[in-house]
């Protein structure tokens, strides 16, 4: 029982750390203008954050349309 | 109980698909915007054009295994 | 024995179901112009299923070129 | 150990996207220049916006978590 | 039997990089052509850049092994 | 003992292969341009030898970066 318990709590760490793995693949490529500084400016910073957010606002959205299309 | 994995499995699949589809067709950086209309209509979009392309494959399959090809 | 028939079967079908989840992912991105609407319309409808069949005529010829230069 | 192993396995997600967008970036066809501090800023920038992605994502997951939610 | 599945992982994976890559230069949206001498020409280009890029990346690791790096 | 050592021998083999793969499919959709003919220009040989010379390149200067940053 607290092996389960332990085996589901690792397995749910691990699919939070692959999405952080996925969103900034994805949100790295459009946010990011230049490669010439190692700070974030402002906007970038803006959008990285703003992407995640619209990323899973639309995950839920679509998880809810399909739901109503059952 | 193994067709009720993979029916997970295919919902999984399919959730991701739509929602990486739709979320480049609508949203775009700086992603300050939800833009919630184009995702409903992306995932309608998206949910005919999976029929569309199931008929095509599965018509293929068909025709190929009444003329022997598989 | 009866284990195995069904096993495979459900290999099969789910194959298939994943092959229809790329098909419509690779063709939703080249045949779909607007996502302002929910219909399809007569040309997104037509390239969907081109590009399907098209997709496999490709797929087809590789293994049989492949076959031929071993 | 299996938190060992999903470590390894986090580094080893990590290692391939900085490497794939870093060299994306900073490298071009065809190939002659090596470009190594597009590279190393690269990774900097990459690695404070997985830092920016994360809070991002945990704090959302966080105010669902206390709005009922999930 | 290891080996043997692995050759065929092998072959399954080449049959679907070259489909994949072919597909993408030789056909195009609205798919009506099957542009049979691209793709037979793309094949033969692959399996030459194949090569290249196996003796590079095998003289690298032999150069690195003989180094001491690895 | 010995079946220990020959399933290790083929868990490297079958991942120089994937690599192969994976470099062929980067650098071929970056080198070639065309596929008109079945020869590979000796831009097209460079660039492909490049390609993987350079992400190579780039992945060892990743994996040190890392490493200094811990």
């Amino acid at each position: 029982k607290e092996i389960a318990t332990y085996l589901e709590a690792e397995n749910s760490k691990q699919k939070v750390q692959m999405s952080i793995h996925q969103f900034t693949n994805t949100c790295f490529k459009e946010c990011i203008q230049s490669t010439n500084n190692t700070d974030l400016s402002s906007q970038e910073e803006q959008c990285l954050g703003n992407c995640v957010n619209r990323f899973l606002d639309t995950n839920i959205r679509i998880v809810k349309g399909l739901q109503s299309l059952q | 109980q193994i067709s009720q994995e993979l029916a997970v499995a295919n919902a999984t699949e399919l959730v991701n698909k739509v929602t990486e589809n739709c979320f480049e067709k609508c949203l775009n950086s700086p992603y300050t915007d939800r833009n919630e209309p184009c995702v409903d209509q992306c995932l309608i979009k998206y949910m005919r054009s999976w029929n569309i392309v199931s008929k095509a494959y599965i018509s293929r399959i068909q025709q190929a295994s009444t003329s022997g090809e598989i």
